[in-house]
């Protein structure tokens, strides 16, 4: 079980600090910008955010990475949790393949619209 | 078994619907010229003509006079032969005024019928011009007359002679468009 | 060789892999024959499977030989497997269905049959996955595919659908990730089962917050207002099959994901009152949006979030019966709904625009299509004596015996306007003029099988429900039932052999 | 078979004497009014005369098989009415075949001859006919409502719909309904005013617009039949106002041949004073227009007929 | 085989297999849809014993099906009529595309009523039911005609009759845990005292198909526009349906207690009963006051069953015995003289290619034994003594005026009944009256296969009014099976609860000795002067019509009654539903704006959603 009390490290802190504020940037491209290219890096950005969290949060002080190499078995409770690296990883992965077909969606939204704000982008509605 | 009145021999049955027919006449009163002024007055309470069993009738086909009161315009000959040959017998018609005998002082009008009875046969003249009430109802009591006699036949008459007479109807009506006597 | 549930996604997995190479090298054919083949064979593990658990009960396999709380698990009970054999058939059929479809085959085919492969094996594994996080990244195979598919059609709206999906989607996943973040640093665990055993450790608020979190992300894939931008859109653009694959597979993946925090991982009875209100609200704005629409997949698009909305309502009544309703509603709605998109693509495809209008007397030109589409939408609107009356009467019955006359009157009120609209379409098809100078493609045999076969099965399921209950009810009992799910999934973890 | 040959013989005198009396009735309206304007008017035998040269016409016009039936369904609607109403009160001589006089058979029986005339009338393809129909059903319609309403408050006040059982309440409390519940009788004497169709409510003969309306077309033996059963139905309707509302007549116990006279005098008495209200009213009124008639008869006199149910109830 | 399986097993097959020979031929698709039905009736009414019930289960539902002395009645309705219009319709649909699918659907209706006879639980109740709905719903559009208003407000009228219905009984399944109708009959779950929705819902959904104000709107043009063979059925028989219905449900409100006479126990359902009562008076006179003013003989007919069916409601809502019996016997009666007057409008749609009365006249000469069986069917329609439609109105007003004290309801009802003659006249009238079309000059008279079943119709009339027992007897068995004790009847006699009755046979001796000598009279006197002339030779102030000139007066046919009446035309209830309608379809239109179409305001939607969720969540899930 982890503790989530939040450490008294100034490094921790502005980890998660900038985490949420990563996620908080994401946001507001996401919701308030127009153009089509500055939501896809919005949605990146709020993914980078999240993952930067989950890592930080795996963390523990003075652990060490979870690899066994030889002479590194003594240090097995030393080592923080791998799990949430290895989710992050997968989830990284993920939001490459997002960004991608946002990307190429965006391309040919484009092409076809001849702009890229989103608000005149809306031939489907109601 | 016979009956004899006025020195007429008639069945009694006959005698029966005679005295019925004569006082009981329904007058169909073609307004055709201005002798229908003179058809309110003999109706209504001066003269009355209602105590002699006078009485309007509204359509041909419950009438039993035709009263043809005063000229008659060629345009309206064609109507008043329909409505004659839609009555139903007995059938008497009554014609009224001057104009209808020889065509009055109409004479010489290129659209006025002159004799009437060249046209439909008519069982009494009433002249003057125009008669008064009293000579209206007297040419009714005239009428009454030859009913009771059983000499009211002129619309026997008229079917038996109706080739002589549509002739001369058709020489004023051109346009005949009218379904042949059909009875 | 063994059966296992693990067979349902590696399979396609290596097929999908398999697939540009065997094209390329030996016939072109094979690309769009192959994933037929696999939808095939995940029919026949399900038959096996479903036939298996009849004496066993609840198969728990875990992959790669790690136990059950550590390794990921793959569990098939009757409610997953029922959800995952259905997802088959109508993979399957709709597969059948696009195969040579026309308009598809003008665009890459073969990408087209191994995205949509992809997509039903991700929501396969959604519904068997017994670990979270897992779910999670199934449910991105899931998403990804289907934004590809989405905008699949190079036409002009495709794009700006599949972009509105994937910005929605995007949220989805952000939140489900967050919510399964904060769930592992309270327990510690990613295994479903073992959240499910442990979830009464986490501190209220936290509780709350990683509810609310797995509801608004899971209710994005399970279409709830307001969630539900996206729909529409995805539907009404997307080839027409994709639309079937929507409705009858993504979609109640989403609804498996969402019930299943809901009863198995948290257990949580305030959240009934919130699926009920959230469904009833779904389906109050889904259907009267419906009402005015003029293109018809977009109306079925509509139509389908308020069936959805109907389906998580039926959840949210909570009892054994309503459960029972809710999955009849959802097997109602993967077979009519697909059934409903399969053949309103060849009428809209036949009418040159998407427009109701622009059907009339296609009735008389497409007789068995036309035909099809009529028992498809009297089915939904729960004419008996199709299949759509006897789900609507469980979860009425259920709802009445809560008593909850309201509810019932409004869904019965919702259901007018879903008459009014579906029986305008029908008599479009049958009593509109007639346009001449259309040049009718009738579809091919193929397609003809997938459509009868859903027909015959609406028609045999409206007449004689009893096909299906038995196995409603098991599937029904399974959710409900938390312990034996957790007990099954922790102890009986034995990899077989 | 005692019992039969009296019902038969009831009925065929009954008839009789509906038709004389009517005819009658016709004559001395024709002699009163010629009076009231200053003349001297036919003879009070005119209508026979008349009906009799009707007879007597040797060419007779029909415009089909309905235009022939339409005399025939008066005929039918007026004696059978006249056949299941009590003419004196359980006189032997009158018994009919009434049970008692049933208001609603009659009430619905009453129209079966206005229908056949009126499909005689639609036959004969004359746009008159057809007008003044729909003038008649219209006017009919009009003033059935204050006539049931008067008919439900006596059935609310004796509990019968039997005319007999009306007939005899009034006799033993000796107060005649047109005292005891004056507003239905109001009611059902404005209703009467319609029923007879003399000026003001002369709208469906209208002479000068519709050249006498529905019988337009008919003529002779016709027209004749039907001035016969108009005579027979007159006679009922006001036998059933005079049993209704002014005690009928005779009394249930005097079957001698002088008390079914004295009877007979009675009601021909009451019939004739009540025959008079239309018929003076008439004199002083001019035409109404069909609407204006309607309106008329939902007015005042259906308000007098609520008073009327409403004063029963009390 | 079971019976029960078998009729309805004969039935559909009847139903497919017409269906499949449609594109063959549509005479022996009828035929073959005749034959079916009319094997079922035999069936029917040889086979199967009164008070048979089987049960069998559907899944965990146990279904029951019976006849009983009740359902007979309507059987007699549904299969009697039933026949004769499938027999009728041979000849109907003779030249008409798409046969197959109106004798499926036609025969489908057959064996939904049959169906719903046999249902003795709630749920084949509503499925047959539905079925019934939907397969009438496919003929009412069959002509192609306004298709959209027409079918989706019947649909959407018959969906809001169906579903309050359902929610009745998914709620009596709720409350009593019975789907079967005698158990929850038993448990008391119509009664007023336990809950007051259940019947109240159940009878919304009878009235709609009894096209009861205000839930009749969809009932003129639906009448009026579906294949006149299909509306002998559809006025005749399916809307008796609603019929039984409301007297199941309403008998059960007010008998509860006592078994004779309407003993209430308590207040509620006096007002229900009046409220009912007005409705159906008032159906009746604004049904009434529409149908004098169409000029399509067939929708004057729709408005007319419209105000029929408000009778019988009166009757039913009175809910005494004599009141139950008119309303029934009634029904009966509606149904053979309405089943009879649409195969007029039918008749003469198919021979003069209209029924609109401006258009057409004068086709007596042309079509006498169409007229014949018009005559008889209004005569009855009307009310007009003798024949059966009298007999009903009799016993209708008597029990109003006798056993309830609906004094001013009598009124109500007492003037669309007399305001009835004017479209009854207008009928007879527009269609076979009047001087002849041109236009109709060629037509002539229906074929053999059309003029039976209305011959054999005007036949039942008229022994139904001189001997009503035939249909007191089983109206009887009926009632007292619903739970009405001791209903006595008499072969032609009608009384009343006061001592006051009508013989029919004393009134058929009357009119019949009238008429013979009258007839004699009248046709052998002058019979030589007698002539027979064209309808032009009229007399109108001499002038000639022309050839081609139609003198008849059809247009603004009671144009001073519309005067008269005028401020009760000013509101109906059409209007008010369809701006209800737009209303809705509008509040609709602003709530779907929500999906605006753009991305980022769903994003946005979202986000609120989140937060939303988020600050309510502990309200929301901790409770």
């Amino acid at each position: 079980m982890y503790n989530l009390e939040l450490q008294n490290n100034l490094i921790t802190t502005s980890v998660y600090g900038s985490a949420i504020a990563l996620i908080l940037i994401g946001l507001y491209a996401v919701l308030v910008k127009k153009n089509l290219i500055k939501i896809v890096i919005g949605l990146s950005i709020i993914d980078a955010g999240i993952h930067l969290l989950f890592v930080a949060i795996g963390y523990i002080k003075g652990f060490t990475a979870p690899i066994f190499s030889p002479g590194s078995e003594n240090l097995a409770n030393k080592m923080v949790d791998p799990v949430p690296q290895a989710l992050v990883l997968t989830a990284i992965v993920i939001g490459f393949a997002t960004t991608a077909v946002a990307l190429s969606l965006v391309i040919r939204l484009y092409k076809h619209h001849n702009t890229a704000r989103i608000d005149q982008i809306k031939s489907l509605k109601w | 078994m016979t009956i004899t009145e006025n020195n007429i021999k008639q069945p009694i049955g006959e005698y029966i619907q005679n005295w019925a027919r004569k006082h009981s006449l329904f007058v169909l009163a073609y307004g055709t010229g201005c002798g229908a002024i003179e058809i309110p007055p003999t109706m209504t309470s001066r003269y009355d003509a209602e105590r002699f069993g006078i009485r309007g009738a509204a359509t041909p086909r419950q009438a039993d006079v035709l009263l043809i009161t005063g000229y008659l315009a060629t345009k309206s000959l064609k109507r008043v032969i329909r409505v004659y040959e839609q009555m139903q017998d007995p059938k008497y018609v009554i014609a009224f005024g001057s104009c209808t005998i020889n065509g009055g002082m109409y004479y010489d009008s290129y659209n006025t019928i002159n004799a009437l009875d060249r046209y439909i046969p008519v069982d009494v003249y009433i002249n003057g011009c125009m008669p008064r009430p009293e000579a209206v109802i007297s040419g009714f009591v005239e009428l009454q007359k030859q009913i009771a006699s059983g000499n009211a036949y002129n619309a026997t008459k008229y079917k038996e002679n109706l080739e002589w007479y549509r002739e001369n109807q058709k020489k004023i009506i051109k346009n005949w468009r009218m379904p042949d006597y059909n009875w | 060789m063994v059966i296992s549930p693990v067979h349902y996604i590696a399979v396609p997995l290596l097929a999908a892999f398999l697939i540009p190479l065997l094209s390329k090298f030996i016939h072109k054919e094979l690309a769009r024959i192959v994933p037929g083949i696999v939808f095939l064979y995940s029919i026949f593990i399900s038959i096996t499977l479903m036939l298996q658990i009849g004496d066993k009960g609840i198969i728990s396999e875990v992959i790669a030989g790690w136990q059950a709380p550590w390794g990921i698990n793959l569990v098939f009970s009757p409610f997953s497997g029922f959800l995952a054999s259905l997802m088959s058939i109508i993979g399957f059929l709709i597969w059948l269905y696009s195969y040579n479809f026309k308009k598809i085959d003008k665009e890459q085919s073969q990408k087209y049959h191994i995205l949509q492969m992809m997509m039903v094996t991700g929501a396969i594994g959604i519904v068997l996955t017994g670990d979270i996080f897992n779910l999670f990244v199934f449910m991105e195979i899931t998403a990804i595919t289907a934004y590809s598919l989405t905008s699949f059609y190079r036409e002009r709206d495709g794009a700006e659908a599949g972009f509105k999906y994937l910005l929605i989607g995007s949220f989805a996943s952000v939140l489900i990730l967050l919510a399964i973040m904060i769930l592992y640093t309270q327990l510690g665990t990613l295994n479903m089962a073992e959240i499910a055993q442990k979830s009464h450790l986490i501190p209220t608020s936290l509780k709350t917050t990683i509810i609310v979190l797995f509801l608004v992300g899971f209710g994005i894939e399970a279409e709830m207002f307001p969630l539900n931008g996206w729909a529409p859109d995805a539907y009404s653009q997307s080839p027409g099959p994709i639309g079937a694959a929507f409705a009858g597979i993504v979609v109640k993946a989403g609804v498996y994901a969402l019930v299943r925090v809901i009863f198995t991982l948290f257990d949580i009875h305030g959240a009934y009152d919130f699926l009920i209100y959230g469904g009833l609200i779904t389906m109050i704005i889904a259907e009267t949006s419906a009402l005015a629409q003029t293109n018809l997949k977009r109306m079925l698009a509509y139509s389908s979030i308020g069936q959805m909305g109907f389906v998580l309502m039926a959840f949210g009544i909570g009892t054994h019966q309503a459960i029972v309703g809710a999955l009849f509603l959802m097997f109602n709605h993967a077979i009519i709904k697909s059934l409903l998109f399969m053949s309103g693509s060849y009428l809209t495809y036949n009418s040159l625009t998407k427009q109701i209008s622009a059907l009339s007397g296609l009735g008389k030109k497409l007789p068995l299509v036309s035909i099809l589409f009529g028992i498809g939408a009297f089915a939904i609107v729960g004419l008996p004596p199709f299949s759509g009356f006897w789900s609507k009467l469980y979860v009425l019955s259920a709802a009445a015996d809560k008593n909850m006359l309201l509810l019932i009157m409004t869904i019965l009120a919702v259901s007018i306007v879903e008459i009014i609209y579906y029986f305008r379409v029908v008599s479009t098809l049958y009593y509109g003029k007639q346009n001449p100078e259309i040049e009718i493609q009738k579809p091919s045999i193929n397609a003809m099988v997938s459509m009868i076969a859903l027909g015959i099965t609406i028609l045999v399921v409206g007449v004689y429900p009893d096909v299906i209950t038995n196995l409603l009810e098991n599937a029904a009992t399974a959710l409900t039932d938390k312990a034996t799910y957790i007990q099954s999934v922790l102890t009986q973890n034995l990899p077989i052999n | 078979m005692e019992d039969l040959a009296i019902k038969i013989l009831g009925a065929v005198l009954t008839t009789i004497m509906a038709f004389t009396v009517g005819m009658f009735y016709g004559g001395f309206v024709r002699k009163l009014t010629a009076r009231v304007q200053n003349r001297r008017g036919p003879v009070v035998y005119q209508n026979f005369i008349d009906l009799l040269k009707l007879q007597s016409k040797t060419t007779n016009i029909a415009h089909g098989f309905m235009h022939h039936m339409a005399p025939i369904w008066m005929i039918i609607a007026s004696l059978t009415t006249l056949m299941f109403l009590p003419i004196l009160n359980g006189n032997l001589w009158f018994p009919n075949i009434s049970f008692h006089g049933d208001l609603i058979f009659l009430l619905y029986m009453m129209v079966f001859g206005s229908l056949g005339m009126a499909l005689g009338a639609g036959q004969t393809g004359n746009p008159n006919s057809a007008i003044g129909v729909t003038r008649g059903l219209s006017q009919m319609v009009g003033f059935e409502i204050p006539f049931v309403m008067s008919l439900i408050a006596l059935m609310i006040q004796y509990k019968t719909t039997s005319i007999q059982d009306i007939m005899i309440a009034q006799n033993e409390s000796g107060i005649w309904n047109m005292f005891s519940n004056p507003f239905a009788f109001l009611a059902a004497l404005f209703a009467m005013f319609g029923m007879f169709r003399y000026s003001p409510f002369d709208i469906v003969g209208a002479p000068a617009e519709l050249a006498s309306g529905p019988v337009s077309e008919f003529g002779g033996k016709y027209l004749g039949t039907m001035m016969t059963a108009n005579s027979i139905f007159s006679f009922f309707k006001l036998t059933l106002y005079v049993n209704l509302f002014m005690a009928g007549a005779g009394n249930i116990n005097d079957v001698g041949i002088v008390a079914t006279l004295i009877a007979i005098v009675i009601l021909l008495i009451k019939t004739f004073a009540l025959y008079m209200v239309p018929v003076f009213y008439g004199w002083v009124s001019p035409r109404y227009r069909t609407e204006q008639a309607i309106r008329y008869f939902w007015a005042w006199p259906s308000a007098l007929g609520l008073i009327g149910i409403v004063w029963a109830l009390i | 085989m079971n019976s029960f399986f078998l009729i309805l097993l004969i039935l559909l097959a009847g139903a497919a297999i017409s269906f499949a020979l449609g594109k063959i031929s549509s005479i022996i698709s009828g035929t073959v849809a005749f034959l079916s039905i009319a094997s079922a009736s035999v069936l029917f009414f040889t086979q199967l014993k009164n008070n048979t019930y089987i049960e069998f289960p559907l899944g965990e539902i146990q279904l029951q099906w019976g006849i009983d002395s009740f359902g007979y009645i309507f059987a007699l309705i549904v299969l009697g009529l039933g026949s004769l219009a499938s027999l009728y319709s041979i000849s109907y649909m003779q030249n008409k595309e798409r046969t197959g699918i109106f004798y499926f659907n036609f025969v489908l209706v057959i064996t939904s009523m049959v169906g719903i006879i046999f249902s003795q639980d709630f749920i084949s109740f509503f499925i047959f039911w539905e079925i019934m709905t939907w397969s009438s719903y496919l003929l009412i559009i069959f002509n192609k005609k306004d298709v959209k208003e027409i079918g989706v407000k019947y649909m959407i009228f018959s969906a809001i009759g169906a579903y309050s219905m359902l929610t009745a009984i998914v709620m009596i399944k709720g409350n009593y845990n019975t789907f079967l109708i005698s158990d929850a009959i038993q448990a008391g779950a119509f009664n007023f005292t336990n809950n007051e929705y259940i019947p109240i819902l159940l009878l919304i959904g009878f009235a709609v198909k009894a096209a009861t104000m205000p839930l009749h709107v969809w009932a003129p043009k639906a009448y009026s526009n579906s294949p006149m063979s299909f509306t002998v059925i559809f006025s005749g028989a399916m809307s008796k349906m609603g019929v039984l219905g409301m007297a199941l449900v309403l008998v059960r409100i007010f008998t509860f207690n006592a078994n004779n006479e309407a003993i209430l126990p308590n207040f509620s359902p006096i007002i229900l009963q009046q409220t009912l009562a007005w409705l159906g008076a008032i159906t009746a006179v604004i049904a009434t006051l529409y149908a004098l003013m169409q000029d399509d003989a067939k929708k004057l007919l729709a408005y007319s069953s419209i105000a029929q069916l408000g009778y019988i409601t009166v009757g039913l809502a009175i809910g005494t015995k004599l009141s139950v019996m008119a309303a029934l016997f009634l029904a009966i009666v509606h149904g053979i003289f309405k089943g009879a007057l649409f195969m007029v409008a039918g008749a003469v749609e198919r021979q003069a290619g209209t029924t609109d009365m401006t258009k057409v006249s004068g086709l007596i000469r042309k079509m006498p034994f169409t007229f014949f069986t018009a005559l008889i069917a209004i005569i009855a329609l009307a009310g007009i003594p003798p024949l059966g439609g009298f007999v009903g109105k009799w016993m209708l007003y008597e029990s109003l005026i006798t056993e309830s004290n609906s004094y001013f309801l009598v009124i109500l009802v007492f003037f669309s009944s007399t305001s009835a003659f004017l479209y009854c006249y207008r009928f007879l009238f527009g269609l076979f009256l009047g001087q002849e079309e041109e236009a109709t000059k060629d037509v002539k008279e229906a074929p053999i296969t059309m003029i039976i079943p209305m011959l054999i119709l005007s036949v039942l009339l008229m022994v139904t009014g001189a001997y009503p027992g035939i249909l007191f007897d089983p109206i009887a068995k009926g009632m007292e099976t619903i739970g009405f004790n001791n209903v006595t009847w008499d072969m032609s006699v009608l009384g009343n609860i006061w001592g006051n009755s009508v013989n029919m046979i004393y009134v058929w001796l009357t009119i019949v000795i009238v008429f013979i000598a009258a007839f004699i009279f009248l046709t052998l006197k002058g019979l030589k002067g007698t002539r027979y002339v064209s309808t032009k030779d009229i007399s109108t102030s001499g002038e000639i019509p022309l050839e081609h000139e139609n003198l008849t007066f059809q247009i603004n046919f009671f144009q001073p009654f519309r005067r008269a009446a005028a401020p009760m035309y000013k509101r109906s209830m059409d209007k008010i539903w369809n701006e209800i309608g737009s209303g809705l379809e509008s509040l609709f239109n602003f709530t779907r704006k929500i999906y605006t179409g753009n991305g980022q305001t769903y994003a946005i939607f979202v986000i609120a959603f989140l937060v939303l969720m988020l600050l309510l969540k502990d309200t929301l899930f901790l409770n």
